[in-house]
C-alpha cells in the first residue's frame, strides 16, 4: 500500500504508523453522558467493510496525522488530508464509494 | 528400444550438431548423482541432463515413482534435485530452470538407497490404500502412538530435498525502483512492449526470468520481419538494454503483485555462478513501484491426463520444441506426439528436423482443418485422429505408448518420447493476486485475465492471445497505451509481420478409459481416481479438493495440474468449469528464497543499533553491553579481580552510595515543548498539576493513555516561560512523541504548542552519591553558584562547563542520592564522560550501568517498565495522590471505571524474604503465607527485584492485591518455573531514604 | 455411528480393496429447513465446533450451520495450526487449558485424525525482561496446573541447535517452553467436527449467505439467507472476521476491528523444526508440518481490512526475523502466502457472551488466536447457548467487561487492536 | 577552553571511496538549527525570514541557499537552517532572537549527522535503502524529502548534479548506518557491478 502524504506526496506504508477509525470524536470530560460516550469513543468501532476513515501517522517522515479514505476491500486510497483540517479532504470521495 | 540403452549414451549423444542457439563451442562438466557429465555454455540442467540421455531425474512425493523433465520452464513439477553442496545446499531445484555452469554438482532427493532403486517405490503398490486423505481416516488409536510412533515414521518419509544444515554464506540485497511501465515476460508480447513504451520515451523496466530475453521465440522455429524469430529476439534486446530510461532485467521474475501498484521481483544475480562474485548478492530482491504495467507473462502447456502418464520420456510438446530449437537436444530418438490442438504439430516437423522419428501422430479430434491435414501428409507421419493415449510401457522410462483409434483398435508404439499437448493456460496469476477472478474463455478452452490490478493491461498468450502475431501486436499496442497513460507522448504502434499458424484445439480433459494411474498433479501423485474420490466423499469445492487431495500444493504451484483437476471435477459434478471455480494464485508466482526477502538484515544488521554519547569510552573500559530497544546500554563495567557480574554491580552501587556514580543517561527520550499553550497540553497530558512550576524548576509527572492505563513517566523542566524540556523513559521515547502529536494534532489543533525530539541532541550523565556536586564542581564554570541554596533539588538551568562549554544542569534523582544530571552536545559527550572519570578519581568514583541503576531505582521504589506494564492505574502504582481533580487529562474518564477502582486490584508494594539469604525474582508470584498453590490463591506477582548491597538481602517491588494496606503481612513468594517457593514480609516500597533526606542534602 | 462408516485401517483397507468405491460423503449436502432450534452463523472451525458439542454435549436438536462459502474457508483453513495454553492472565488460562484438554481427546471423540501433534513450543526470551514476564507467565500456567519450564540459552541450545547462538543481534538467553503444545492439521478440524456433527443430525449448509437478520420487538426471529429466510430460536454468531458485518445486521457495533494476518509455508524439505518456535526480538514464529513444509509468520499487517491478502512490507519483516534466528533458512523457498481475516479485539482477548438482542449470541474477538481455541471456543458457546449462562472457564469474555473495566490485556497495548 | 573538550566525529571514518562510483563524505561541524512556526505566525515568520536573509522559507519539501545559509523543508511549517560553524558560531541564538516571537527554535547541529552521497552510482546506492524515487525527472538539485533509509527516519535533499545527495540522520544511528553504507556501497568497488 502507498499512502500520499498531503506534505511530503505518495510514500510507502513502512513509513507510516495506523491508528484507526478518524470518525471518533473525543467527547467533552464535562458531558454528563461521559462515561458512556468516552466507551463508545475508546471502545466501539464500527469496522466497515468498504469505506473507511482512518487515522495514521507519518512517524518515519514529516510527523503529520493524516486522514485517508481507503476501502477496506481493496485497499484502494480515494483521498488523503491533515487531520489539523478537521479530516475532510478537499475534494473528498467521501460520498463517492460510501455504498 | 531398451531403456538400459540410455545409460551405455556415449556423452551428449543426444545433442544435435547445428541446432539450438546456444555456444556449444566450448565444454563445460557437471555432476549428477556423483556422475560426471558434459554439457555446453546456456544449458540448464536438464537440457545437458537430457543431451546426455539421462531420463531419470526425481521420485514423486507419495508413490516415489521414477520421474524424468517434463517441461523446459519454472512449472516443472518432477525433475527437482539438491543443487550445490554443503551450506549452499538448494532443495528441490527445478532442473529445467538452473543454468548450467563449470563444475555444478546436482543430486536427485527424495530416493532411498538411490534413484534407480528406491525402496519406498513399493508405496504405489499400495496405492488404493493411500488414497487422498486416508491419514485423516487412520493412526488415531491408541491416541498416545501418533507422536510415538506414526508421526516419526510420516516425518522420516515427509520432505523433499534437504536444506542446508548451515548458515547460508551468501549475501542478499534489496532495492526499491521506480518506472513508468514494467513489462513482465520477455517474449514476443513482452519485448514488442517495452519497444513501443520505450519509443515514448517511457522509464521502462522489463523483467523476465529467462537469462536471455526472447520467451518462445528462442523456443520455436518462427519468423518475424523475415527474421528467425531468435534473431528477431537478440535484435529486440539489443535494442532495449541501449535505450536510455530502460532497465533489463533478466534472471529477474516478477513473484507477486501489491496494493500501491508495488510488485515484488526476484532477480538471481549469481545462481548461474558456482558462487557470487565479491561484493555481489546472492539474489536481489526488487520492489518496483510502477504507473503502469503489461502482464506478457505467455501461457503453460497443459499435460494430457492418461495411463501411466508420468513415466519419464513424457513430456510437453512445447518443451521438446524448447530442447531442439534452444538447446540442440532432442529428448528421444523414436517420438509419439499425443495433442488436441493444432499448436503441438510444429513438434513434428522439429523433431525430424532433429534427425529423430515420429512414430505417431495422435489427436483426440477427428477432424482437423485443411491446412493441418496438409502439414501431416508432408511430414508423412502416420496419424491417427480421434484416437488416445491410454498407456505407457517401460519402467524407468518409456519403451512404448498404448493408443487406441478412433475405430477402438488398439496399437502399442514402441517409443522413448511421447510429446503431449492438452492446450495453453494463459499465466494469469499475476493478474489475480489482487483476488480478481478470471473468466472461461471457450475458443481456447482456459481461463484469461478478466478484473485487472490497477494500472495493469495484459499482452499475447498470458491473455489467451495465443499465436504469435497476436502477441507482437497486443504488445506493440499496450506499450504504447501504457507509456501514454504513464504520461509521456502519445505515438505510434509499429507492426510486425510474421508467418501464418493454426491454433484451434477441442479440450481433452482426461483420457476416457485408462490403463494405470493417470496424473494429474505430478509432483503429489494426485491422480484421477483421487479427484473421484474427493468427489464422493464431499470435497467438490475447488479449494476442498486442493486441500483434500493435496493437489496444486507443491512446488510447481499446480501450474500443470490445476486446470485439469477443475475440469474432471466440473464433469463429475455435471457442471461447468468456472461453475466449479478457480483457484485464486497467492504470491508467490514461483518460490522465493527466504534470504532474498530477509535481505541484508540478519546476524548484526538484524536491526541498526542505536549508540550513547559514551559508548566508544565504555567499549574501551570493557564494560558490558545489554540492548534496550535498539540501543546498546553498559549493564556494568567490571574490573579486574571481580568474580562475577554481581560483585560488579555492588561495586558500583556502594560507590555511588557513599562517593559518587556516574552514567550515561542519554538514551531517555527527551521532547522539546514550546509555546504559548505548552503549559495547557503539558495540563492535558499529565495527571499532576502543571502551573505553579516555576521557570527553572522540573517536576516528576504521569501520563496515562485514554483507557487509564500509565502510559509513561519522567521529569519535564521549564526553562522558560513557553519552553519546556520533556523526558520520557527510554523505551517509550518514540510513543510518547506520537501520543503527544496525536493529541496536538487530533485532540486539540488549536493550540500553540510546537514539538520536537531532541533526544539525540544531548549527551546527559547523571552524577549521584554524596560527593557529586564536589565533582559537579570540578567541570562547571566558576561564575555557577551550585550551592543547595542556589541550585536546590528538581532545579534546572543553563550553565557552562569545562570553561565555556553551554551545558543544561538539572539536579535529579533516579538513585535516591544527592543528584545532578549535566547535558552537553552530544559532540562533546564523548570527552566529557572521560573528563568526569578524571575528575573523579580523587572522590572514588564509578561509573555505572544498568544493573546497578536498576538496583537504586528498586531501593527507592521508582517505577520501571515492569510496573508501568500497560495494565497498571496510577493508583495501581501508588501515585493516585498526584491525579489533579481540578482538570481534564488524558485517561481522567476510563481510569475511573468501577473495575480500576476495584479496591482488590493488585497495588504496589515492596517485599523483602524472611530469610534474608533468600532470593526473590522478578515474575514469582504472591498468595497467602499458607494458601495452597493454585490459581484461585494468586494474589499478584513480583515486578522488579534485586540484591541490595546497603540493606544486605534481596528487595522486590511487587503488584499485590489490596497491597498497600497489607505492610507488615507475610506473603508467600512462589516461583515453580525457578523451583522457589519462600516467604516474604511486605513492606513500603520506598526501602532506602524514604523521607528523601539524602536526595535533598 | 454406524461401524461401516467409522474410519479406522480396517476401513481403509476394506474400501481399498473394493476401489475406494464405498465412501460416503464426510457430511450430507442439504438445503435449509424453514427453521430450527438453533442456527450457527459460521461454518468454521468455531461454528462447527459449536454445532457438534450443542449436539453430543448438551443433547441439542434441530441445530444447523450457516455457511456463506464452503466450511473451512475462514481462519481454520488459514493459519498456522498451532496449538498452546501458554497464556498469562487468569481469565484466559483456564480457557486455553481446557481447549488443550480437548485437543488432546480430540481425534478419539471424533473419530477423525486432525494429526494434532504434542512436539512442543518454545518461546525464546533475549533478556532479562523478557526473561522475568516469560516467568511470570511460566508460573501463572504452574499455578493453574498447565505445563511449563522456562529454560536457559543451554538448554534452549540443546533442544534447537539450528538457531543462530552466536552472531545474533539479540543473543537468545532462554526461552519458556510448554511441551503440551504443537500444532494440528488444521482443515482437518473443521472437516473432523463436520463429520461428527453431521453424523449426528446436524444440517450444514454450505453456499448459504447470511443477509439479514430479522428482529421483533428486541428478540431475534430468524435469518434472511442467500438460500431463503431461516426461522431461528437461538442464532449462534461465529464469523471472526466478518463479526462486525454480521452483528451490524442486529443494529449492534462491536469492540472489534478486522485486521489481515498473514502466515507462509515453504517448499518441503526433510523436517529439522520440530515443534514451534517463537522468536522474541522479531516478529517470527516456525514450526514445520508432517508434510515438511516449514509453516511461518509474524505480526499481522496492522489496518484494517478484509481484503484477505498480505502486503510486501510485512512479508519481508517476517523473513528479516526468519533470517535472523535461523540463517540456514536463506536458501529454502517460500512457497506459498495467504492472508486470514481476523476479529481483532480492543483488549486482544475473545467475546463468548449473549448480545443486547434476546436470542442472539456472539462469539468474537478471537485476533489471530481462534485456531487454538476452537474445541473450548465450540464447548463454550455451546454450553451458552444451551445454559443460558457463560460456561466457568468463559466468564470474563463478556461484551461489557470494557465498559465495566474488566478488559483482559495480555499484551498491556490498550485499546488499538493493531498492536494486540 | 572549551576546546579542551574534543569533539566526537559522528561517523567513524571521514569518507568512503568506490572507485569512480559512489563517493560517501562525512559532513562534521555543520550547525542545524530546526525552527517551527508559532500557530497563526507562518506568514509573518516567512515574512521576516525574506527581509532579514532574503530567502523564502519553502512551503514544500525543497532546500534554498543563499550565503552560507542552507533552509530544508522538515515537515509542516517545519524547517532546518544550516550553516557551517566556522561562518556562524552560534546560529541557534541568531535565531532564537531574530526569530523566537514567531517560531519554536531548536538545536539540532548535535542531533543530526550530515552525509553526503554522490557519483554516477550514488542512485543505485541510495536506492537500496530509500524507498523514494530519486530519478531525475521526479527529484533534482534543491528537492527534499523527510523519509527513511534503512528503516531509519532521515532527512535528505540534493545539492548538485554529479550528483550529491546529503542525508540528514539521527547521530545516534550514525555509525549503525554508516556500516550499512560500507556493506551497501562494497559492490561498487568492482566498476562492472552488476546493478
Amino acid at each position: 500500500m502507498r499512502i500520499n502524504c498531503p506534505c511530503c506526496g505518495e510514500r510507502s506504508l513502512d513509513e507510516f504508523v495506523y491508528y484507526g477509525d478518524a470518525d471518533l470524536r473525543r467527547p467533552d470530560p464535562q458531558d454528563e453522558e461521559a462515561g458512556a460516550k468516552f466507551i463508545a469513543y475508546v471502545y466501539e468501532r464500527t469496522n466497515p467493510s468498504g469505506f473507511h476513515r482512518e487515522l495514521w501517522y507519518h512517524g518515519l517522515g514529516c510527523r503529520t496525522w493524516i486522514v485517508a479514505e481507503r476501502d477496506t476491500r481493496t485497499h484502494e486510497i480515494y483521498a488523503t488530508c491533515r487531520a489539523v483540517d478537521g479530516g475532510a479532504p478537499e475534494g473528498a470521495a467521501a460520498d463517492r464509494e460510501r455504498s | 528400444m531398451s531403456e538400459r540403452d540410455a545409460s551405455k549414451e556415449a556423452s551428449q549423444s543426444f545433442r544435435v550438431p547445428g541446432m539450438g542457439s546456444i555456444d556449444t563451442t566450448r565444454t563445460i562438466t557437471f555432476t549428477f548423482d556423483g556422475r560426471i557429465y558434459e554439457g555446453h555454455p546456456g544449458d540448464t540442467l536438464a537440457s545437458a541432463l537430457l543431451a546426455n540421455g539421462v531420463r531419470l531425474v526425481g521420485r514423486s512425493f507419495k508413490y516415489h515413482r521414477p520421474r524424468g523433465i517434463l517441461s523446459a520452464g519454472s512449472e516443472e513439477p518432477n525433475a527437482l534435485v539438491e543443487l550445490r553442496t554443503g551450506n549452499r545446499r538448494e532443495p528441490n531445484t527445478k532442473a529445467t530452470t538452473v543454468e548450467l555452469y563449470d563444475g555444478l554438482e546436482a543430486s536427485s532427493q527424495n530416493r532411498w538407497p538411490s534413484l534407480a532403486f528406491d525402496v519406498l517405490s513399493i508405496n504405489q503398490l499400495a496405492g488404493s490404500v493411500l488414497s487422498a486423505g486416508f491419514y485423516y481416516k487412520t493412526f488415531m488409536w491408541p491416541a498416545a502412538f501418533w507422536e510415538k510412533l506414526y508421526e516419526p515414521v510420516i516425518r522420516r518419509a515427509a520432505g523433499l530435498g534437504r536444506a542446508a544444515s548451515e548458515a547460508d554464506p551468501d549475501s542478499y540485497d534489496k532495492v526499491t525502483a521506480h518506472c513508468d511501465v514494467l513489462v513482465i515476460g520477455g517474449g514476443p508480447a513482452g519485448l514488442a512492449a517495452a519497444l513501443s513504451a520505450a519509443s515514448a520515451g517511457a522509464r521502462v523496466i522489463i523483467a523476465d526470468e529467462n537469462p536471455e530475453l526472447g520467451g518462445r521465440c528462442l523456443a520455436e522455429k518462427r519468423t518475424i520481419d523475415e527474421m528467425p524469430s531468435a534473431v528477431w529476439a537478440k535484435h529486440a534486446q539489443e535494442k532495449l538494454r541501449s535505450t536510455n530510461e530502460v532497465r533489463v532485467l533478466t534472471r529477474t521474475t516478477v513473484f507477486g503483485v501489491y496494493d500501491g501498484r508495488t510488485y515484488g521481483a526476484l532477480e538471481r544475480v549469481s545462481d548461474h555462478l558456482p558462487v557470487p562474485p565479491q561484493h555481489q548478492p546472492r539474489q536481489r530482491l526488487w520492489r518496483i513501484i510502477a504507473k503502469r504495467v503489461v502482464l506478457a507473462s505467455g501461457a503453460t502447456e497443459r499435460p494430457m491426463v492418461f495411463g501411466e502418464n508420468d513415466r519419464p520420456g513424457v513430456m510437453l510438446a512445447g518443451a521438446v520444441r524448447t530442447y531442439i530449437n534452444r538447446f540442440g537436444v532432442v529428448p528421444g530418438r523414436h517420438a509419439a506426439v499425443f495433442a488436441n490442438n493444432d499448436d503441438a504439430i510444429t513438434t513434428i516437423a522439429d523433431i525430424q528436423r532433429a534427425g529423430a522419428e515420429v512414430v505417431a501422430y495422435v489427436d483426440s479430434r477427428k477432424e482437423l482443418s485443411p491446412a493441418v491435414l496438409a502439414v501431416l501428409s508432408e511430414a508423412g507421419v502416420d496419424a491417427i485422429l480421434g484416437g488416445h493415449v491410454e498407456s505407457t510401457t517401460g519402467t524407468r522410462h518409456i519403451t512404448g505408448a498404448t493408443v487406441r483409434t478412433a475405430d477402438g483398435e488398439i496399437r502399442n508404439l514402441p517409443c522413448d518420447l511421447i510429446a503431449m499437448s492438452g492446450g495453453w493456460n494463459p499465466n494469469l496469476q499475476l493478474a489475480t493476486h489482487l483476488n480478481a477472478r478470471p473468466h472461461w474463455n471457450e475458443t481456447i478452452a482456459a481461463f484469461v485475465p478478466s478484473a485487472l490490478p490497477p494500472g495493469m493491461a495484459v499482452a499475447g498468450a498470458a491473455n489467451g492471445l495465443l499465436t504469435l502475431a497476436e502477441a507482437l501486436a497486443s504488445g506493440a499496442q499496450l506499450g504504447i497505451e501504457a507509456a501514454h497513460e504513464a504520461g509521456r507522448p502519445a505515438v505510434e504502434a509499429r507492426s510486425y509481420s510474421t508467418t501464418p499458424e493454426a491454433s484451434s484445439i477441442a479440450p481433452l480433459w482426461r483420457v476416457p478409459e485408462t490403463k494405470g494411474k493417470a496424473f494429474v498433479d505430478f509432483q503429489h501423485d494426485v491422480t484421477t481416481d483421487d479427484v473421484v474420490l474427493a468427489h464422493r466423499e464431499g470435497f467438490a469445492a475447488v479449494e476442498h479438493l486442493k486441500r483434500y487431495t493435496t493437489l496444486g500444493m507443491g512446488t510447481d504451484q499446480g501450474k500443470t495440474s490445476n486446470v485439469n483437476a477443475l475440469a474432471i471435477m466440473a464433469a463429475l459434478t455435471e457442471s461447468t468449469i468456472p461453475a466449479v471455480g478457480t483457484t485464486t494464485a497467492r504470491p508467490p508466482y514461483t518460490p522465493v528464497a527466504i534470504g532474498a526477502l530477509g535481505g541484508a538484515h540478519r546476524g548484526r544488521d538484524f536491526k541498526p543499533e542505536r549508540l550513547p554519547p559514551s559508548y566508544k569510552w565504555a567499549r574501551e573500559q570493557g564494560a558490558v553491553f545489554t540492548q534496550a530497544g535498539l540501543w546498546l546500554r553498559p549493564q556494568y563495567f567490571p574490573r579486574p579481580g571481580e568474580r562475577d557480574w554481581q560483585e560488579t554491580v555492588f561495586r558500583e552501587v556502594d560507590t555511588t552510595r557513599n562517593a559518587v556514580g556516574i552514567c550515561d543517561v542519554s538514551t531517555l527520550g527527551k521532547i522539546d515543548v514550546q509555546g504559548r499553550d505548552a503549559i495547557k497540553f503539558l495540563e492535558s497530558i499529565y495527571i499532576n498539576n502543571w502551573g505553579s512550576l516555576a521557570v527553572g524548576r522540573a517536576r516528576y509527572g504521569v501520563m496515562l493513555r485514554e483507557d487509564g492505563m500509565v502510559l509513561d513517566d519522567g521529569t519535564t523542566a521549564r526553562l522558560g516561560e513557553h519552553h519546556f524540556l520533556m523526558t520520557t523513559t527510554t523505551g517509550n521515547a518514540a510513543k510518547v512523541l506520537q501520543h503527544l502529536e496525536f493529541c496536538r494534532q487530533c485532540l486539540w489543533p488549536d493550540l500553540d504548542v510546537q514539538l520536537a525530539p531532541v533526544t539525540d541532541q544531548w549527551a546527559q550523565f547523571s552524577m549521584a552519591g554524596p560527593k557529586s556536586r564536589d565533582l559537579l564542581r570540578k567541570i562547571v564554570d566558576s561564575e555557577f553558584d551550585i550551592s543547595d541554596a542556589a541550585f536546590p533539588y528538581m532545579a534546572a538551568g543553563e550553565v557552562a562547563i569545562c570553561g565555556g562549554l553551554k551545558a543544561r544542569l538539572f539536579r535529579l534523582s533516579f538513585s535516591g542520592e544527592r543528584a545532578y544530571e549535566i547535558a552537553v552536545p552530544s559532540r562533546y559527550g564523548d570527552a566529557l564522560i572521560r573528563r568526569l572519570m578524571t575528575a573523579t578519581e580523587e572522590f572514588d568514583g564509578t561509573a555505572y550501568g544498568t544493573e546497578a541503576m536498576g538496583v537504586m531505582r528498586i531501593e527507592k521504589g521508582h517505577l520501571g517498565a515492569a510496573e508501568m506494564n500497560g495494565t497498571t492505574t496510577a493508583y495501581d502504582l501508588g501515585l493516585g495522590r498526584m491525579m489533579s481533580d481540578r482538570k481534564d487529562f488524558i485517561g481522567r474518564t476510563l481510569g475511573s471505571r468501577s473495575g480500576l477502582m476495584d479496591p482488590d486490584r493488585p497495588r504496589l508494594v515492596g517485599l523483602r524474604p524472611i530469610n534474608p539469604k533468600h532470593k526473590i525474582s522478578a515474575g514469582a508470584h504472591l498468595l497467602p503465607q499458607k494458601a495452597h498453590r493454585t490459581a484461585a490463591n494468586d494474589e499478584g506477582h513480583v515486578t522488579s527485584a534485586a540484591f541490595s548491597p546497603i540493606l544486605g538481602h534481596t528487595i522486590a517491588l511487587g503488584l499485590l492485591k489490596r497491597g498497600p494496606e497489607r505492610v507488615g503481612e507475610i506473603v508467600g513468594v512462589c516461583d515453580p518455573v525457578r523451583g522457589r517457593d519462600i516467604l516474604a514480609k511486605v513492606v513500603s516500597p520506598e526501602f532506602f531514604d524514604p523521607s528523601g533526606e539524602k536526595l535533598r542534602g | 455411528m454406524t461401524t461401516n462408516d467409522r474410519y479406522s485401517i480396517f476401513s481403509i483397507l476394506r474400501q481399498a480393496w473394493r476401489g475406494n468405491t464405498g465412501w460416503k460423503p464426510v457430511w450430507r449436502d442439504v438445503a435449509p429447513k424453514p427453521a430450527y432450534d438453533v442456527v450457527i452463523v459460521g461454518g468454521g472451525g468455531h461454528g462447527l465446533a459449536t454445532a457438534y458439542y450443542l449436539a453430543s454435549q448438551y443433547g441439542r436438536r434441530r441445530i444447523a450451520v450457516v455457511e456463506k462459502g464452503w466450511i473451512g474457508s475462514g481462519n481454520v483453513g488459514r493459519n498456522t495450526t498451532i496449538i498452546r495454553s501458554n497464556y498469562l492472565l487468569p481469565g484466559n488460562v483456564p480457557f486455553y487449558e481446557l481447549s488443550m484438554k480437548l485437543w488432546e481427546g480430540l481425534e478419539q471423540d471424533i473419530n477423525y485424525n486432525a494429526m494434532v501433534s504434542q512436539r512442543g513450543v518454545l518461546n525464546l526470551y533475549h533478556s532479562d525482561a523478557q526473561r522475568d514476564a516469560y516467568a511470570r507467565r511460566g508460573n501463572a500456567m504452574r499455578l493453574h496446573g498447565v505445563d511449563a519450564e522456562l529454560l536457559d540459552a543451554a538448554k534452549v541450545r540443546r533442544l534447537v541447535p539450528f538457531l543462530d547462538f552466536e552472531n545474533a543481534r539479540f543473543p537468545i538467553r532462554g526461552g519458556l517452553l510448554q511441551r503440551r503444545g504443537g500444532t494440528v492439521r488444521h482443515d482437518a478440524v473443521a472437516w473432523g467436527y463436520a463429520r461428527a456433527a453431521d453424523r449426528l443430525g446436524v444440517d450444514i449448509i454450505q453456499n448459504c449467505e447470511v443477509i439479514g437478520i430479522r428482529v421483533d420487538g428486541g428478540r431475534a426471529m430468524g435469518l434472511d439467507t442467500s438460500r431463503g429466510y431461516i426461522g431461528a430460536r437461538q442464532i449462534g454468531v461465529s464469523v471472526a472476521g466478518s463479526s462486525s458485518r454480521v452483528a451490524a445486521m442486529a443494529g449492534l457495533r462491536l469492540p472489534i476491528e478486522s485486521h489481515v494476518l498473514q502466515a507462509f509455508v515453504s517448499e518441503a524439505v526433510k523436517p529439522f523444526v520440530g515443534g514451534v518456535v517463537t522468536f522474541g526480538a522479531g516478529h517470527f514464529y516456525i514450526s514445520q508440518s508432517d508434510k515438511g513444509g516449514l509453516v511461518f509468520g509474524g505480526d499481522i499487517d496492522g489496518y484494517n481490512s478484509y481484503a484477505q491478502r498480505g502486503n510486501l512490507p510485512v512479508m519481508e519483516d517476517v523473513c528479516e526475523g526468519g533470517m535472523a534466528l535461523m540463517p540456514r533458512l536463506g536458501r529454502v523457498r517460500m512457497l506459498r502466502q495467504w492472508g486470514g481475516l481476523v476479529d481483532m479485539s480492543m483488549d486482544g482477548s475473545p467475546i463468548i457472551d449473549r448480545t443486547p438482542v434476546e436470542g442472539l449470541y456472539l462469539n468474537a474477538g478471537w485476533c489471530y488466536g481462534g485456531f487454538k481455541a476452537t474445541p473450548a471456543a465450540g464447548l463454550c458457546f455451546a454450553h451458552l447457548l444451551s445454559c443460558d449462562e457463560p460456561h466457568d472457564v468463559a466468564r470474563g469474555y463478556r461484551l461489557d467487561r470494557f465498559a465495566t473495566g474488566h478488559a483482559i490485556d495480555e499484551k498491556g497495548m490498550g485499546p488499538y487492536p493493531n498492536l494486540h | 577552553m572549551v576546546d579542551q573538550l574534543i569533539t566526537l566525529p559522528a561517523f567513524p571514518a571521514p569518507s568512503i571511496e568506490r572507485a569512480d562510483q559512489v563517493r560517501i563524505v562525512a559532513r562534521e561541524n555543520v550547525q542545524i538549527v530546526g525552527i517551527t512556526a508559532r500557530e497563526r505566525e507562518t506568514e509573518s515568520l516567512v515574512l521576516a525570514f525574506r527581509a532579514v536573509y532574503g530567502l523564502d522559507l519553502p512551503m514544500k519539501p525543497a532546500r534554498v541557499e543563499k550565503d552560507g545559509l542552507a533552509v530544508v523543508w522538515a515537515g509542516w511549517h517545519q524547517w532546518l537552517l544550516m550553516s557551517d560553524v566556522a561562518a556562524v558560531p552560534d546560529l541557534e541564538q541568531i535565531m532564537r532572537a531574530d526569530f523566537g516571537g514567531y517560531a519554536a527554535v531548536v538545536d539540532h547541529s548535535d542531533a543530526r549527522a550530515i552525509v553526503a552521497v554522490s557519483g554516477r552510482r550514488a542512485r543505485d546506492l541510495l536506492a537500496k535503502g530509500v524507498s523514494i524515487d530519486l530519478h531525475p525527472r521526479v527529484f533534482t538539485t534543491g528537492d527534499a524529502a523527510a523519509t527513511a533509509i534503512s528503516h531509519v527516519g532521515m532527512h535528505i535533499w540534493q545539492t548538485d548534479e554529479k550528483p550529491t545527495f546529503e542525508l540528514a540522520v539521527p547521530r545516534t544511528y550514525a555509525d549503525s548506518l554508516w556500516r550499512w553504507m560500507e556493506r551497501a556501497s562494497a559492490e561498487y568497488q568492482n566498476s562492472d557491478s552488476l546493478l
